[in-house]
């Protein structure tokens, strides 16, 4: 539980600076700092027992299918880490105090950092790995915040996404590590994955488990090759710098590898692979810190210098090296995070962190140059120094590393590698502090105030301190923590100052002033850099980034190009090729039905359809045309359905078209009249080739259907529509009974449509459709708008098809019929109407508010269904009944009526409100005004305008 | 108990029809009445939720007519998980469209209410072709809604979005039309009884009317290379209707799961598991796309579109598995980036209207105001969508990645979700970058002090939602797995539909 | 009140007929048929502004039987024509048939009259309506067509619905 | 007897239909397009017709009906079209 | 005639499949009533073939499946008002671009202040 | 008997009609003279076919099937407009031949070209 509380104090605690700041800049620090001091003096308190030897497990569980709790565990790693972690942490509060401008949101920054405090100590205590990784993201994240903190510099951006982009990626690779090192293991409490080295180390797994998860540990410690990261990070403030890169964010790597040491070191995998990749990172960074200019980016390489130096130690798999890598963790921990707040102090006083423009500043600022001084003799390696003694416990380690049959190779390079890390440390101190004081400084440079040399000056002491009496400072620290690295008892080995005359101290002696000369000669090195000059690691990565995205856009922009008719054929291509190959992979018969003997008129309406089909694909560019040709389909289609025994479909289908017909006459008056000819053969041929494909499919599929005898549930449909019913039209029974649930979305459908239809042509009157409404030039016209004839007709017709109408809907229970149809025929005689006498006239005379009737036609046909509701039953049970009308006789009423009542009126709605709001466009796009209507010609009775009595006579 | 099953399909249709007739104009008046049955619609959903835990499956007997010869409604967990999403999302989405959004075109409220019958009516029917029928409201209303606003544009998108799918619903005929055509049976339950049944020189036909009907929801999943409507559209639609969307995209899915579950499930006899070859591949291919389209976005909404299509991969890589494991993770994830990206898509509009011309394109521009709660926000939006801790979608990723573990193609599978979202990563880290941080000092767009704080809230909610996902994984995910069982196990479900129960419910008629 | 309710008694009458036709004889469709006949001419009473006035209604079954003649007679007319004779050598040519009809019922009847008979199509009215367009398909004298049909339709017609 | 009747009509109107396509294909101009297939529809509604006869029942009547009120707006719509473009005005 | 009536399948859906594949509405429209067509009577076909069996209960030995005719009536209603809505949404593009092309051209991808405003 | 017989040369007839309409349409080589053969022999042929059909129902069947009757009247009613239609497309689009047009006998020209007299508008 405490545990848990440690983790959990930072990110609980994260709020408290945001809420805090607006009571200044100290009571936020302090708040903030009260925060992770609560947290340390709770992880202090178990002291005693991590030092007793004990571990402190406590979890809960969180996700048990995958594995996933909430669960801790102390250690003496864990405790040296969080300790680190925490205790560092209080420092960088008090530094950033200082350090950031008033101008800075400092209570953000103390979020941020908070957060990511959490995260880190989650990541030490975590004992189920997948919260590990948890955590391990979460650093990932709040770094990304913190390097951005500044996001007014281009560069803060670009290193922090650079950053959470590397290890972030690092990351991914450690979430599947960690999967497969789970699995493997059975669990994924860390306690027992300690125990179960020998089913890890045997499984077949192992290799590739190995590398994801060193692929996580590399990049978040900046391991060649992903140590370029590292330095761009640098444009953060520098108590993130100081934080993030000397004591926390960069060591999760190193504590990962040191937590799995007990599983892996014993493989051959781990010591081939992370002893060499550390020695060539400690190598590498230290070349690059040597020529590093600006103060921050010298630190920066030496830390990946020193990272490296640490893994390799942990590499190199044995118990010593082990201790040697805990030690100068603790070291490298003091002086790095104090040599950054020092640069930090430079530049914050002096404005500036290039090296060449600095020089004599212990003058200047006294206080800060001789912190830094001894800050940076330890990072050399002088005796006397914490640095020097873990140092020289690595050369001593690898004196006894052999490599590829090689004995020298590892003694020489991590000389070469030390002597080079004394050099750029004589570099960061000589060139900045000492020498003689410049006076071309942007600022007066002094002395920080306390708040910022304070933290430095306290990690000085134990710079010292352990330097000077190791065994007795930092023992009991190394020893807890290496016992728990190792897992098992520490060999024989004494932290001192003297060793006796040992290879190491030769190394020591030879890398130290070794170091000295190179950096005496830094002008000649710095030649010899050019002229080996690799490739830049920086412009790999954005050269890789911006590849990607090119690449990624190439692919992306080429494909999805906008083209419908490209998207259409993938898409049906695809359907053609997964329908063949589903049906020629699975057992198939031909049918055994018998097949109907052709009749006459069949063959002539097959070849009908046949030449009008053929006739579409050569004509179709003619778009009034292709209408024609198109009504004539649905005419062979609805004559399919009659003779097939259909009548209710040939009904729809045919009222269904003319509707259609007319809708795509309206929209192609304005439209163009042709389509534009395709000039590409090839494009032609694979329509052409897709086409035939769709349509032999579909074709094949419909005659293997026909052509075999089934079993079908319509049996009961048939069975039982009269009694059970009401009605002996089976298929209206079915729509309005049996399946009136299908109905009612299909009117919604309609409903929709039309509320959609008003919508869009809505604002078709206003800005760019109206200029092109405007600009649309029509051929010649006939002079007579309202041909008198066909007005006079249509009048005629008005009341006879809504006669029939009622005489559709009223027998359509019965007899083919319905709603449905009847209310086309109402919208077809209306149509008439407006065909004849012009929209504005006809519709002034159909007073029905066609919106409200899809609404009102939609909620009878809801109502009836709810009626049902009301009395007991599941929505839309139907009844029917026989009443015995005087005169009228028996006859028979089904409440499905009522809701084939509201099918039609939608219907009526619909049509009408679509045909309203097209016409509505089209008169904006007249030459002139047409004539109001109904008759244009003048005769005795003729021209009535908007006259509702029959008495102008003369 | 059983009656309140219609529910979901009659308030909002009920609503809409009143929305039409009676208050068209009257835009306070819509407001009230939609949010009204909107937040009823989510009581019910709940309730329905509590129904449905005890784990059996009900039945709503349509007209009363017994299965298999009328429709049935079937409630259970499954279909109670997708009515409380799809209502809980919409309240979001309506709580952040009554803001303003809905008086950029007509009839805002009425098209809402009906997509939400459409969705319902999809996630509870029993029966194939009624499924069409409310795939079909479904799209209908989200034509509308899609064009809601105009603009060239959302007009030219719109286009291609319906066309499309009109193909896609000819297909749906077709694969029905060949399913009816062997089984004679329409009822879900039915046919998976008689799909094992089928003869042998009948299982080509069956199957290709599988694997159509297959294709069918693989569009509206948008699985690649079927997906084309779906990043035109999403970028062109507005974007409460786009957050709408994000659950249309998981029809698709859900009708996988429940037909390929149900009906071509294990025990469908020589048909069992005929979607299972065809899946995983396709989910790979489309999280792959999904993750370069993330990369190659220009825009905020072309980023959002592509998190769509990248989570439906993701998604569909467990659907496709067809084991309760990998269902639990489905139906958790699918849970999880239906709520994550409607939060993206409300915060892309909230970015959009907030850089003046510059709107949503990946370029720099004036930093926006509202910036640190908005920022804040897009960050966690970030988070949840591409995987990264504490939010939903890095527990979703690694239940997929458990999931997938014992699968042959595990190494690829993982190696393609864990690459896509370094890809994402780089991508929002990127954008947001951009957006958020590249600023040049100077503000536009409307400030904190007048900007409306409810979108934002909406947004937060969403995420909270998210947040809340993750912390209690532990009893969403048994919750989940419960349902996953009972969708995996047709049993229960043929039992409920055709077995007891209709002596009960017969027909008054007669 | 019979003339409120019943605007259009002819419609009305056509109505019953009509729902009769379709609904079979009896008592309850003639009811029904009222009903619509009452109802529909009422619904629909706005789009007849100006409805006709049927002068002498028995003329009309006497037009009916003359143009019904003549409709059968003029298709075999037309089968001979269209059958035996090339239709290059048909004789075919537009007539102007000047209109003494001022009601445009009674014009559209005599339009429709044409062409249902002999040989001649309606193809337009003059922009005044005083003149008729006619497409006869064989005519060696058109002045003759023209007065035929003013003789036999147009007299008829105009003692139908104009005097 | 009627039968045979019948038979040789469905062959007539098959043989009318085939010329009203080989007017809808040919043309020239639109007009006669719109009329042939105006000739197809009144062809379609005397195949039904006869149907009924043929298979004695009177089920496909409406549909008769159906056909020439749909025939006539649908060939009124494409003239109007021709002749004002917008046919609604 | 099940060979017929499937060969006019195939060919009512090969043509609406080529006319789909252009780049203009008008075509892609055409296309589409086509293939619904098509598919209506391919649904309607699922029921099997049978003349003069129309599924009104007289008492007949034999009625037509009238299941796939209710399906077909509900596509045909729904497929007639995705049709009226696409036809106005090709006019409607149609009248604020100017061109009545299908696909959406890099202008339309440029973001548009004007419309959501 | 005599029924049958009436009916089957009713049939005859109808079928004569049908196809010498058609026949017409496809022979004649003018649009104008092409509408003589389906608006006049396509009327007697379906109309011959209704009656047939009405004495078919009637006489073999006894049922009275009058809704031929109401076919009949709506093809009567619809061939002449349609006719019409189809001719004012013709003149309009025949730009050639319209000074081959017989004038009006008055001012104003035919309604397809010239339209309804413009002075007279909204008075009468
Ligand atoms: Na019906
Ligand atoms: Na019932």
């Amino acid at each position: 539980m405490l545990l848990a509380f440690v983790t959990l104090i930072p990110f609980l605690g994260a709020v408290i600076p945001l809420l805090a700041i607006r009571f200044g800049r100290n009571f936020c620090a302090i708040a903030t700092g009260a925060v992770t001091l609560t947290a340390l003096l709770l992880l202090l308190s178990e002291a005693g027992a991590v030092y007793r030897g004990e571990v402190l497990t406590w979890g809960v569980p969180w996700l048990p299918l995958i594995g996933l709790s909430f669960s801790f565990f102390l250690d003496g790693l864990g405790f040296f880490f969080a300790v680190l972690i925490l205790g560092m942490g209080l420092l960088i509060i008090l530094y950033a105090r200082y350090y950031l401008s008033s101008k800075d949101p400092l209570g953000l920054f103390y979020f941020y950092l908070l957060l990511f405090q959490g995260a880190m100590v989650g990541i030490v205590l975590s004992d189920n790995i997948l919260l590990l990784l948890v955590f391990w993201e979460l650093t990932s994240l709040t770094s990304f915040l913190l390097i951005g903190y500044w996001s007014q510099q281009p560069k803060s951006r670009e290193g922090a996404q650079m950053a959470l982009i590397v290890t972030g990626g690092g990351g991914l690779a450690l979430i599947a590590g960690m999967l497969l090192l789970g699995h493997i293991a059975g669990t994924f409490e860390l306690s027992e994955i300690l125990q179960r080295g020998e089913v890890i180390r045997s499984s077949p797994l192992l290799v590739p488990t190995l590398l994801l998860i060193l692929g996580g540990a590399f990049t978040k410690s900046a391991q060649f090759p992903f140590h370029f990261w590292l330095p761009h990070a640098m444009a953060a403030p520098t108590p993130v710098s100081a934080y993030l890169h000397s004591a926390t964010m960069v060591k999760a790597g190193i504590f990962l590898l040191a937590r799995l040491w007990p599983v892996f070191a014993s493989t051959d995998a781990w010591f081939l692979i992370v002893a060499p990749v550390g020695l060539v990172t400690m190598l590498i960074g230290a070349w690059i810190a040597l020529f590093r200019n600006d103060l921050k980016s010298l630190l920066a390489f030496s830390t990946v210098s020193h990272l490296g130096l640490t893994v390799m130690l942990l590499g190199m798999a044995t118990p010593l090296a082990a201790v040697a890598a805990v030690f100068h963790i603790l070291n490298h921990a003091t002086f790095k995070a104090a040599l950054f707040m020092s640069a930090g102090s430079v530049d914050h006083e002096a404005g500036t962190r290039d090296i060449r423009r600095l020089g004599g500043l212990l003058t200047l600022m006294p206080i800060t140059a001789v912190l830094a001084l001894v800050a940076s003799a330890s990072m050399a390696g002088i005796p006397l120094l914490n640095g020097f003694l873990s140092k020289e416990m690595m050369l001593e380690e690898s004196t006894h590393t052999i490599y590829a049959g090689l004995p020298w190779l590892f003694p020489v390079l991590a000389t070469l590698a030390a002597l080079v890390s004394a050099a750029y440390s004589f570099r960061f101190a000589i060139s900045t502090f000492l020498g003689a004081p410049r006076d071309d400084y942007p600022r007066r440079p002094h002395d920080p105030p306390v708040g910022m040399w304070l933290p430095v000056a306290i990690l000085i002491v134990p710079v010292i301190a352990i330097g000077l009496l190791p065994a007795l400072i930092a023992g009991p620290v190394v020893e807890r923590t290496a016992l728990a690295v190792v897992g098992r008892a520490l060999p024989e080995y004494t932290l001192a100052i003297w060793h006796g005359i040992t290879p190491a101290l030769f190394m020591s002696f030879i890398a130290l002033v070794g170091g000295f000369v190179l950096f005496k000669s830094y002008r000649f090195a710095n030649d010899l850099r050019r002229v080996f000059a690799g490739p830049d690691a920086k412009r790999i990565y954005d050269g890789a980034i911006s590849a990607l995205t090119a690449g990624a856009r190439w692919v992306i922009e080429t494909t999805h190009n906008g083209s419908l008719p490209r998207y259409v054929g993938v898409i049906l291509s695809v359907i053609v090729a997964v329908g063949f190959v589903g049906f020629l992979n699975a057992p198939h018969e031909a049918g055994a039905r018998a097949m109907i003997p052709t009749s006459f008129p069949a063959l002539v309406s097959w070849v009908v359809l046949a030449a009008i089909c053929i006739a579409l694909l050569f004509w179709h560019r003619e778009r009034l045309l292709a209408l024609i040709l198109t009504s004539g389909v649905g005419l062979i289609v609805s004559l399919l359905f009659i003779q097939f025994s259909a009548p209710d479909l040939a009904l729809t289908q045919i009222s269904v078209d003319v509707v259609t017909t007319i809708l795509l006459l309206l929209a192609l008056n304005l439209l163009p009249k042709t389509s534009p000819g395709e000039t590409n053969t090839a494009g032609r041929l694979a329509r052409g080739g897709l086409a035939a494909a769709v349509g032999f499919g579909a074709g094949a599929l419909a005659y293997a259907i026909m052509t075999r005898d089934f079993q079908t549930i319509s049996d009961y449909h048939l069975a039982e529509a009269k009694p059970e019913g009401g009605g002996t039209n089976v298929v209206n029974v079915i729509l309005v009974d049996f399946r009136g649930f299908d109905t009612f979305g299909e009117i919604i459908v309609l409903g929709i449509a039309a509320i959609t239809i008003f919508a869009l042509l809505d604002t078709a009157l206003r800005g760019a459709a109206a200029r092109t409404l405007d600009s649309i030039r029509h051929p010649e016209q006939s002079m007579d708008a309202h041909p008198l004839i066909l007005v006079v007709a249509t009048r005629v017709l008005l009341p006879l098809a809504l006669t029939v109408a009622v005489f559709i809907f009223m027998r359509g229970h019965n007899e083919p019929g319905g709603g449905f149809i009847a209310g086309l025929i109402v919208a077809i005689a209306l149509i008439m109407q407006y065909l004849a006498s012009g929209y504005a006239w006809a519709a002034q005379r159909a007073r029905i508010d066609s919106q409200a009737m899809i609404g009102g036609g939609i909620a009878i046909a809801g109502l009836t269904g709810i009626a049902s509701l009301l009395l007991g039953w599941p929505f839309l049970t139907s009844t029917h009944t026989y009443i015995d009308l005087p005169l009228v006789g028996e006859i028979e009423i089904a409440s499905a009526i009522a809701f084939d009542l509201g099918v039609f009126l939608t219907v009526v709605g619909v049509v009408m409100v679509s045909l309203a709001q097209i016409s509505r466009v089209e008169e904006r796009a007249e030459r002139e005004p047409v004539p109001e209507g109904p008759i244009d010609i003048p005769l005795r009775r003729g021209r009535i305008v908007g006259s509702n009595d029959g008495t102008q006579e003369s | 108990m059983t009656s309140w099953i219609i529910a979901p399909a009659i308030l909002p249709a009920m609503t809409a029809a009143l929305l039409i007739s009676a208050w068209r104009r009257d835009i306070q008046m819509q407001r009230l009445v939609s949010v009204v049955a909107t937040l009823a619609l989510l009581g019910i959903a709940i309730f329905l939720y509590h129904l449905a835990s005890d784990g059996e499956a009900r039945v709503y007997r349509l007209g009363a007519w017994p299965a298999p010869y009328g429709i049935v409604l079937v409630l259970d967990r499954l279909s109670a998980t997708m009515l409380l999403l799809t209502s809980a999302l919409a309240l979001a989405v309506l709580a952040y469209a009554v803001a303003g959004w809905d008086k950029r075109g007509r009839h805002f409220h009425a098209l809402f209410q009906f997509q939400l019958l459409g969705l319902n009516g999809a996630f509870l029917t029993g029966d194939i072709f009624n499924l069409f029928v409310f795939f079909e409201v479904m799209l209908i209303a989200s034509y509308g809604l899609m064009l809601h606003g105009g603009g060239a544009r959302r007009l030219r998108a719109g286009f291609q979005y319906v066309a499309i799918n009109i193909v896609a619903s000819a297909l749906f005929l077709i694969a029905i039309g060949l399913i009816y055509g062997v089984t004679g049976t329409l009822n879900m339950a039915d046919l998976a009884v008689k799909v094992p049944q089928v003869e042998v020189g009948d299982q080509a036909l069956l199957k290709t009317g599988a694997l159509l009907l297959l294709l069918v929801f693989a569009i509206k999943a948008a699985f690649v290379p079927l997906h084309w409507w779906l990043p035109a559209t999403y970028a062109a639609a507005s974007a409460p209707v786009a957050a709408l969307f994000a659950i249309m995209t998981k029809v698709g899915a859900y009708a996988i799961i429940r037909v390929f579950g149900t009906i071509f499930g294990a025990d469908a006899g020589a048909l069992a598991n005929v979607a299972v070859p065809w899946i995983l591949p396709a989910a790979l291919l489309t999280l792959f796309v999904g993750a370069l389209g993330l990369l190659a976005s220009r825009t905020l909404l072309d980023l959002a579109s592509f998190s769509i299509i990248a989570s439906m991969g993701t998604l569909l890589i467990a659907v496709g598995l067809f084991d309760v494991d990998a269902l639990t993770t489905a139906l958790y994830y699918l849970v999880h980036s239906t709520l994550v990206s409607a939060a993206l898509f409300l915060i892309v509009d909230l970015v959009s209207e907030r850089r003046g011309q510059t709107l949503d394109a990946l370029v720099p521009a004036n930093p926006i105001s509202q910036s640190p709660m908005l920022g804040a926000l897009f960050l966690l939006t970030a988070i949840a969508v591409i995987g990264l801790p504490p939010l939903s979608g890095f527990i979703g990723k690694l239940m997929v990645l458990n999931a997938t573990y014992e699968s042959p193609l595990a190494w690829l599978i993982w190696a393609l979700v864990l690459g896509a979202s370094l890809m994402m990563t780089i991508a929002f880290a990127r954008a947001g970058s951009i957006i958020f941080w590249a600023a040049d000092g100077r503000t536009t767009g409307p400030t904190w002090a007048n900007a409306r704080v409810e979108p934002m809230v909406v947004v937060a909610l969403l995420v909270g939602a998210s947040a809340m996902l993750a912390v209690f994984a532990g009893p969403v995910v048994e919750a989940l797995h419960a349902t996953a069982e009972q969708a995996l196990d047709p049993a229960g479900y043929i039992d409920a539909v055709l077995g007891g129960g209709q002596a009960t419910t017969q027909a008054p008629g007669g | 009140m019979f003339k409120r309710l019943v605007p259009h008694p002819l419609l009305t009458l056509l109505i019953v007929v009509v729902w009769i036709l379709l609904n079979g004889v009896s008592w309850g469709s003639a009811l029904l048929g009222l009903v619509l006949g009452v109802a529909i001419p009422g619904i629909t009473s706005a789009y007849w502004p100006d409805r006709p006035r049927i002068r002498s209604p028995l003329m009309i079954v006497e037009y009916a039987a003359i143009v019904l003649w003549d409709i059968v007679v003029a298709n075999f007319q037309v089968a001979y024509l269209i059958l035996f004779r090339r239709g290059d050598t048909l004789r075919s040519r537009f007539v102007t048939v000047p209109l003494d009809l001022r009601t445009p019922e009674a014009i559209t009847a005599l339009a429709g009259t044409i062409t249902m008979t002999p040989g001649t199509v309606s193809a337009d009215l003059s922009g005044d309506g005083r003149a008729l367009l006619v497409h006869c398909l064989e005519t060696h004298d058109p002045e003759a067509t023209v007065a035929t049909i003013k003789s036999r339709y147009e007299t008829r017609l105009q003692r139908i619905f104009e005097t | 007897m009627i039968a045979t009747a019948s038979m040789v009509a469905l062959i007539a109107i098959g043989a009318a239909m085939l010329l009203n396509l080989y007017r809808l294909l040919v043309g020239p101009d639109t007009p006669t397009r719109v009329l042939a297939l105006d000739t197809l529809t009144i062809n379609a509604i005397a195949l039904v017709v006869l149907a009924g006869i043929f298979y004695d029942t009177a089920i496909y009547f409406e549909a008769a009906l159906l056909f020439a009120m749909v025939g006539f707006l649908t060939t009124v719509a494409y003239c109007k079209y021709m002749l004002r473009g917008n046919v609604m005005e | 005639m099940e060979l017929l009536v499937a060969s006019a399948i195939g060919m009512m859906t090969a043509v609406g499949v080529y006319l789909v594949l252009h780049q203009r509405t008008f075509p892609v429209i055409v296309g589409l009533t086509l293939l619904s067509y098509a598919v209506n009577v391919f649904l309607f076909s699922s029921g099997r073939l049978l003349v003069n069996r129309p599924p009104i209960i007289t008492g007949a030995d034999a009625y037509t499946d009238p299941l796939p005719q209710a399906l077909v009536l509900t596509a045909i209603v729904i497929s007639f008002g995705m049709t009226a809505l696409i036809v106005v949404l090709a006019l409607r593009g149609f009248l604020e671009t100017e061109t009545d092309t299908a696909d959406i051209l890099t202008e339309d991808l440029a973001p548009e202040a004007e419309a959501d405003k | 008997m005599i029924s049958e017989i009436a009916i089957t040369a009713l049939i005859y007839l109808a079928a004569f009609f049908l196809f010498v309409g058609s026949f017409g349409l496809a022979k004649l080589p003018s649009l104008m003279q092409r509408l003589h053969g389906p608006t006049k022999a396509t009327t007697l042929g379906i109309g011959s076919l209704l009656i047939a059909s009405m004495l078919y129902f009637l006489l073999e069947r006894g049922a009275l099937s009058i809704h031929e009757l109401l076919i009949t009247t709506f093809l009567f009613l619809t061939a002449p407009v349609t006719a019409l239609m189809i001719a004012n497309a013709h003149i309009l689009r025949d730009t050639r031949n319209r000074k081959k047009l017989p004038p009006t006998g008055g001012a104003v020209g035919w309604a397809v070209i010239d339209g309804p007299p413009a002075e007279q508008s909204d008075q009468d």
